[in-house]
């Protein structure tokens, strides 16, 4: 049971880093109050997901996956590209969401005066 | 790495040899729409309606082509670039995805028939963005369906999703509330599907679906594969508003304008169910995690709870498009419900079910759509004596109602019927039972509305000036949908012997053939 | 949103930083396809200049840079470039951006060198024009958001 | 039924289409009553034509079948005219003829709103009937079951009242439930057997059914067609569907609807569970108690009502309990008597609601304590009434009494006496309760009452020939159509007895 801690602390530390940001990242996004904090609550949990497969794909002492005369074949010399490749995408796609979100953070925002929940929900029970 | 690549080159050559070009030209249409659409747009905003209508006929024709491409020659792969699956990116096209693509194609172009006056009637200076992000959902969804890739299944999920949201903040001043609430719901339930795939990859170092699932199959119970499963099923659930996650669903569908509704409630759902079925039967070991280790159970009584709750929600409602926005939930429950069972029967009742609700709902949808446009009512009280003014417009309305509540030859009695024949053959009584009466639940709602919408106003003794039938382009879609869900309910066993006892996955078969 | 202010130091700094972003930007873009780096960093530093004079400069001045309606023609030339190179591979007989068949008259090796440096440079053109846009909708006072 | 004497032919899918296709035409001539009527009466017509024509068939014991195309797994869209669907087709297309004449009468007399979706449904609910009648498994027979039950709705509504309403909203409320026990008891079959095809002497034979489950499974079915066949505790939507029009009354409470009911339980008696079965798992009896239980009950409900058609709705009730109990009875002679009444409690009580109808429309009265003398004013009217009630009590002369006889006869064969004595009592209560209206109609005399004189012929020749119909199959029932022939045929069939 204890060794399996240390080798979780020794080794493995950055999948827990993953988990704390996760964690942070799912509070932001059920417990605050004001959508911009929701919004990046939200971007803390997806740049935690990316994390993980970075830190998966990740080797110490590797180069970056372009074939090298110097480091010759050895697959062990290089890191693994696909991660790297998929999580570029992964970023992209969270940089249109989040700025799809901000359009209409700032539409919201124009519309009602206001980005807090509470008040917005407020408002939404007032009008028809 | 250059050095490899004459080798591979040749390699890939093979790859490539004799593949049908079908599967991305299902896609490739809308994404150039998407492209021209606000291109040309920005300086001919009249051509933005056409090129839409262009894309989507396209991408339905060859949808069909290769529905029926697959049926005979059977599943058609297609590798994306120069680089051999699993490494690569492919087009995987079965019996399930042809279908499930087809029907979304179809459905999206009736609904762009409509689009057409709808939106330009609705919000006219929105015109381009609009159809242009119709066709970003579409093109999202469709490539959902086809994609053979894990990876690329989140990127298209995304994509569609992204569609969703602008589609959905057009509309009610409200609507960009709910818009940004499902933006955050939606966004969870794709990173927790993203992290599924990322635990899948962690284990098995592949990322295509095939691929994984040969992989997994030698690998017996993990509890790691337990984790990515348990994480693919609450995103997905997320998206399709399984039922404790239901409760972004009604406002969106009710503040987005009535089109963007149209389009998305019918598809957008299912398709997050037509991934789960992907998922729980095509990539991990069905019987293994589903029967043996009572995930199924899990989903199938979440699911048919989802089905009263949406039911009774929608009983109470005032607002015709929030009333319809409930039943959806319950009506997508069923799919969970067929799911959960996990047995050929009740499978195919819920893949039927994908279709037929898709019908059913884009067309009451369309009906409230034109009604709210053409009479400016909303609440069901201000329905009373609708039926004679827009005679047509109800009459798709009743047909689609009938389905709802399951009543024979509709085709919503069938998807139940072989729901119902599932659970005998499992000889789960008490599933039967509570799928039965939740259609009663359903009756009640539609036959309130319908019983108000045919009997004569107090009021008025002839019929009142204005408030007629929409145009023939807004009212075709909706007779197409009221009929088809008659033609689709009579002809239900052609879909299931011919498309979905192929699109079963391995180790079932349908009794009966 | 964006307050234009007068500060001769930032005025020259940016002037002077922004076309060795820009440079630098081409050179991520153009060995993108053997280096580390690619169309969608090369683009994001090209939007990244562009902020830089929208911040600093504020909206007026820094249209004359690139300007506001730039930005989605910009996006889709770039995803035109890329389908379109698809396209071509397909029209000629390969599968979609399977690029060795590109009719270039090379072989196999250098066309998919080719093949890769074109998507590279569309998907930059469609980054670039993209987050501008993004940026400049947001930005957009009132009115001007609602428009699109 | 042996493969040699069963044939294709599309004739009963015709005569199931025939008034579906007049629908179109219908709403399409909203504008002219006249062609509208025309279109009407030329679909009931041929209708009955190819009904009639198929009387050659099934006389020479040969079946018909219109196999359509595969609607499930394993299961067909079939239609087949078998001897037993022959008789309701025959009763329901041929009433349809005179109900149409009756109902142009009626609609125009009564100045009813919104005619044509009246026609329209009418027309709708006929098909479905005739489906039914002809349904070869038991998927479509629920699929026209169902739509008769639909089509049937907004005629209860057609007033459009709040009564109406209320009425419209009880009979879905027992009508949608019995529905899904058919749907249940439906897919439990199918699983069990793969095609529920229905076979004389039951194809629940043998497929290893345990007694409990086979009891459950009856219970089921007894709930999904004992609403519409008004079995008592499911019945009291019947009453409170009188509101709708009185040809709606007249043909589809007296003859299609609930008919189509009790043509269910004949079917799951006979041709799903079989009377083997049936003894095997002792349910004959419960149901036979059933029945008993019911047309007493309701005769003796039938003499608490003022309301004429109330009345009728409630005897109704008990006619239909009639042919259950003679399904229970499982013996030939009882089958025999169940068809024939099936038969001839339709003539006899649609003469009755044409009566009430003309009566109505001539003198918007409804309750009998007003018609004193009402026979004077309309001899013919009460005259043909008058022979209705006769029949229902059961005097000879008159169709009823063939098949009670019939009835009895079973019932000594089962050796159930006591069966004998109910049948005998609730024909004095049927008597109890017509003869005083009769007797008040004739020969009281009522001071103050204006001369209305006969309705338009349009409704009383209906109800006249309706009435010499059931004389002249009281006099000779195996006269025309054979009706005779045909029920012993249905009999010897299903409980194997010598016809």
């Amino acid at each position: 049971m204890n060794d399996i801690f240390t080798t979780l602390i020794a080794e493995r530390w950055a999948y827990l880093l993953t988990v704390v940001m996760i964690i942070i990242g799912l509070h932001a996004m059920m417990m605050k109050r004001n959508l911009v904090k929701k919004l990046i609550g939200m971007n803390i949990f997806q740049g935690a997901i990316i994390l993980l497969f970075i830190v998966h794909a990740y080797k110490f002492g590797a180069s970056v996956p372009v074939h090298d005369a110097v480091l010759g074949d050895h697959p062990e010399a290089y890191m693994n590209p696909i991660p790297h490749g998929l999580m570029l995408t992964a970023i992209v796609v969270s940089v249109a969401t989040t700025g799809v979100a901000l359009a209409l953070l700032t539409l919201i925002y124009r519309r009602f005066g206001t980005i807090d929940e509470i008040e917005l929900l407020q408002k939404l029970r007032e009008e028809p | 790495m250059s050095g490899a690549h004459g080798a591979e080159a040749v390699v890939d050559h093979a790859v490539s040899m004799g593949q049908s070009h079908l599967p991305i030209l299902v896609i490739l249409p809308l994404l150039l729409g998407c492209v021209l659409v606000p291109g040309l747009g920005l300086w001919r905003r009249r051509w933005a309606y056409p090129l839409t209508l262009v894309a989507f006929a396209l991408s339905a024709y060859f949808a069909f082509r290769t529905l029926f491409a697959v049926l005979e020659g059977g599943p058609l792969h297609y590798t994306l670039a120069s680089w051999a699956p699993p490494v690569g990116i492919e087009l995987a096209v079965d019996a399930l995805g042809a279908f499930v693509a087809a029907v979304v194609s179809i459905i999206a172009l009736l609904v762009a028939v409509y689009a057409g006056e709808a939106v330009r009637r609705e919000n006219p200076v929105r015109e381009v963005p609009f159809f242009g992000m119709m066709l970003v959902l579409l093109l999202g969804l469709t490539g959902m369906v086809l994609t053979g890739d894990l990876f690329n299944l989140y990127v298209f999920f995304e994509v569609s999703s992204l569609g969703g949201y602008s589609l959905m903040a057009i509309g009610h001043k409200k609507a960009p509330i709910s818009a940004f609430r499902y933006l955050i719901m939606g966004t969870l339930g794709a990173s927790f599907y993203l992290m599924g795939v990322g635990y899948l990859y962690l284990l098995t170092g592949s990322l295509n679906m095939a691929d994984v699932a040969g992989i997994i199959s030698t690998m017996g119970l993990n509890p790691a594969l337990l984790v990515s499963l348990v994480m693919m099923v609450v995103g997905l659930g997320l998206k399709m508003a399984l039922f404790p996650m239901h409760l972004w669903l009604p406002d969106a569908y009710t503040y987005a304008s009535s089109t963007s509704t149209a389009i998305i409630a019918p598809i957008m759902t299912k398709i997050s169910a037509y991934v789960m079925i992907r998922m729980l039967f095509f990539v991990y070991d069905w019987d293994l995690f589903l029967n043996v280790h009572h995930i199924g159970d899990i989903i199938k009584w979440l699911a048919i709870a989802g089905v009263f709750v949406g039911s009774i929600m929608a009983i109470g409602q005032k607002d015709a498009k929030r009333m319809l926005a409930y039943s959806s939930v319950a009506q997508v429950a069923y799919i969970g419900v067929g799911i959960g069972m996990a047995n050929p029967l009740a499978l195919v009742g819920a893949m039927l079910h994908i279709m037929n609700h898709a019908a059913m709902k884009s067309c009451l949808f369309l009906v409230t759509g034109s009604v709210a446009m053409q009479t400016g009512a909303q609440r069901l009280k201000d329905y009373a004596g609708l039926g004679r003014r827009m005679p047509w417009t109800f009459a798709g309305f009743t047909f689609a109602a009938m389905a709802m509540v399951g009543l024979p030859p509709t085709n919503g009695f069938f998807s139940k019927w072989y729901l119902v024949l599932g659970g005998i053959e499992d000889g789960e009584w008490p599933m039967v039972g509570l799928i039965l009466a939740s259609s009663l639940l359903t009756a009640v709602y539609f036959f309130r509305l319908l019983e108000r919408v045919y009997s004569k106003v107090p009021g008025e003794e002839q019929k009142p000036a204005g408030a007629e039938d929409p145009s023939f382009r807004m009212r075709l879609p909706i007779l197409l949908l009221g009929v088809g869900v008659l033609v689709l309910g009579l002809f239900n066993a052609w879909f299931v012997s011919r498309v979905l006892s192929q699109a079963l996955p391995h180790g079932m078969s349908l009794p009966g053939f | 949103m964006i307050r234009r202010q007068e500060n001769v130091i930032l005025d020259v700094i940016t002037r002077i930083m922004v076309p060795f972003i820009q440079i630098f930007a081409f050179y991520v873009i153009f060995h993108g396809h053997y280096s580390p780096g690619g169309g969608f960093q090369g683009g994001a530093l090209l939007a990244g200049s562009v902020f830089l004079q929208r911040v600093v400069m504020g909206r007026e001045r820094s249209l004359s840079g690139f300007h506001v309606k730039l930005g989605v023609p910009f996006g889709v030339i770039g995803i035109l470039v890329y389908g379109g190179t698809g396209l071509v591979a397909q029209v000629f007989g390969g599968n979609y951006l399977q690029y060795e068949w590109l009719p270039f008259g090379l072989d196999p090796v250098w066309a998919r060198n080719t093949g890769i440096l074109l998507v590279e440079i569309g998907v930059a053109f469609a980054v670039m024009g993209i987050l501008i846009s993004i940026y400049d909708n947001l930005s957009a006072r009132e009115g001007e958001g609602e428009k699109r | 039924m042996d493969a040699a004497m069963t044939f294709e032919s599309t004739r009963p899918l015709w005569a199931v289409l025939v008034s579906l296709i007049a629908i179109p035409l219908i709403l399409a001539s909203t504008r002219r009553p006249n062609l509208r009527e025309t279109w009407t009466l030329l679909a009931a017509l041929i209708k009955v034509g190819l009904v009639l024509s198929m009387l050659p068939w099934v006389l020479g014991g040969r079946t018909a079948v219109c196999t359509l195309w595969q609607f499930a797994p394993g299961i067909e869209l079939a239609l087949r005219v078998d001897t037993m669907g022959y008789i309701f087709a025959l009763v329901a297309s041929s009433l349809w003829v005179l109900t149409s004449f009756y109902s142009i009468g009626y609609v125009r007399g009564a100045g009813e709103h919104k005619q044509t979706r009246y026609f329209a449904t009418f027309a709708l609910c006929l098909s479905a009937t005739i489906g039914i009648a002809f349904s070869a498994n038991l998927l479509t027979f629920v699929i026209f079951f169902e739509t008769l039950t639909l089509a049937t709705y907004p005629l209860v509504l057609h007033k459009e009242t709040d009564i109406a309403k209320a009425g419209a909203r009880k009979y879905l409320c027992y009508t949608l439930p019995a529905g899904l026990c058919l749907l249940l008891v439906t897919a439990w079959c199918v699983s069990l057997t793969g095609t529920a095809e229905f076979t004389p002497g039951g194809f629940l034979q043998g497929v290893g059914l345990s007694t409990e489950s086979a009891r459950w499974m009856l219970v089921f079915f007894i709930l999904a067609v004992g609403v519409k066949a008004g079995i008592i505790p499911l019945h009291s939507w019947l009453p409170a569907a009188m509101v709708a029009p009185t040809p709606v009354s007249a043909l589809l409470h007296a003859v299609a609807v609930v008919k189509a009911g009790v043509f269910g339980v004949l079917r799951v008696t006979g041709y799903v569970f079989g009377p083997e079965m049936l003894r095997e798992i002792g349910a004959w009896t419960a149901l036979a108690w059933l029945a008993a239980f019911t047309l007493t009950v309701a005769s003796l409900l039938a003499m608490r009502q003022d309301n004429l058609k109330r009345r009728l709705a409630y005897s109704t009730v008990g006619h239909l309990s009639y042919i259950v109990l003679g399904a229970a009875l499982l013996s030939g002679t009882s089958w025999t008597g169940s068809l024939l009444h099936l038969m001839f409690h339709a003539t006899m009580k649609i003469t009755l609601f044409f009566c009430a109808g003309a009566i109505y429309v001539r003198t918007h009265k409804e309750n009998i304590s007003d018609m004193h003398g009402i026979g004077r004013q309309m001899p013919f009217t009460m005259a043909a009434f008058a022979v209705g009630s006769l029949g229902l009590a059961g005097i000879p002369g008159v169709n009823g009494f063939v098949s009670k006889w019939n009835l009895a006869v079973g019932a000594l064969h089962a050796d159930q006496v006591v069966f004998v004595v109910i049948l005998l009592i609730s024909g004095i209560l049927n008597a109890a309760y017509f003869f005083p209206i009769v007797h008040v109609a004739f020969f009281r005399k009522n001071k103050a009452f204006p001369s209305y004189g006969e309705a338009s012929p349009f409704m009383v020749v209906p109800l006249c020939l309706t009435a010499l119909l059931s004389i002249v199959l009281g006099i000779a029932p195996n006269l025309g159509v054979h009706a005779w022939d045909l029920a012993r045929g249905v009999a010897a069939a299903v409980t194997g007895a010598a016809p």
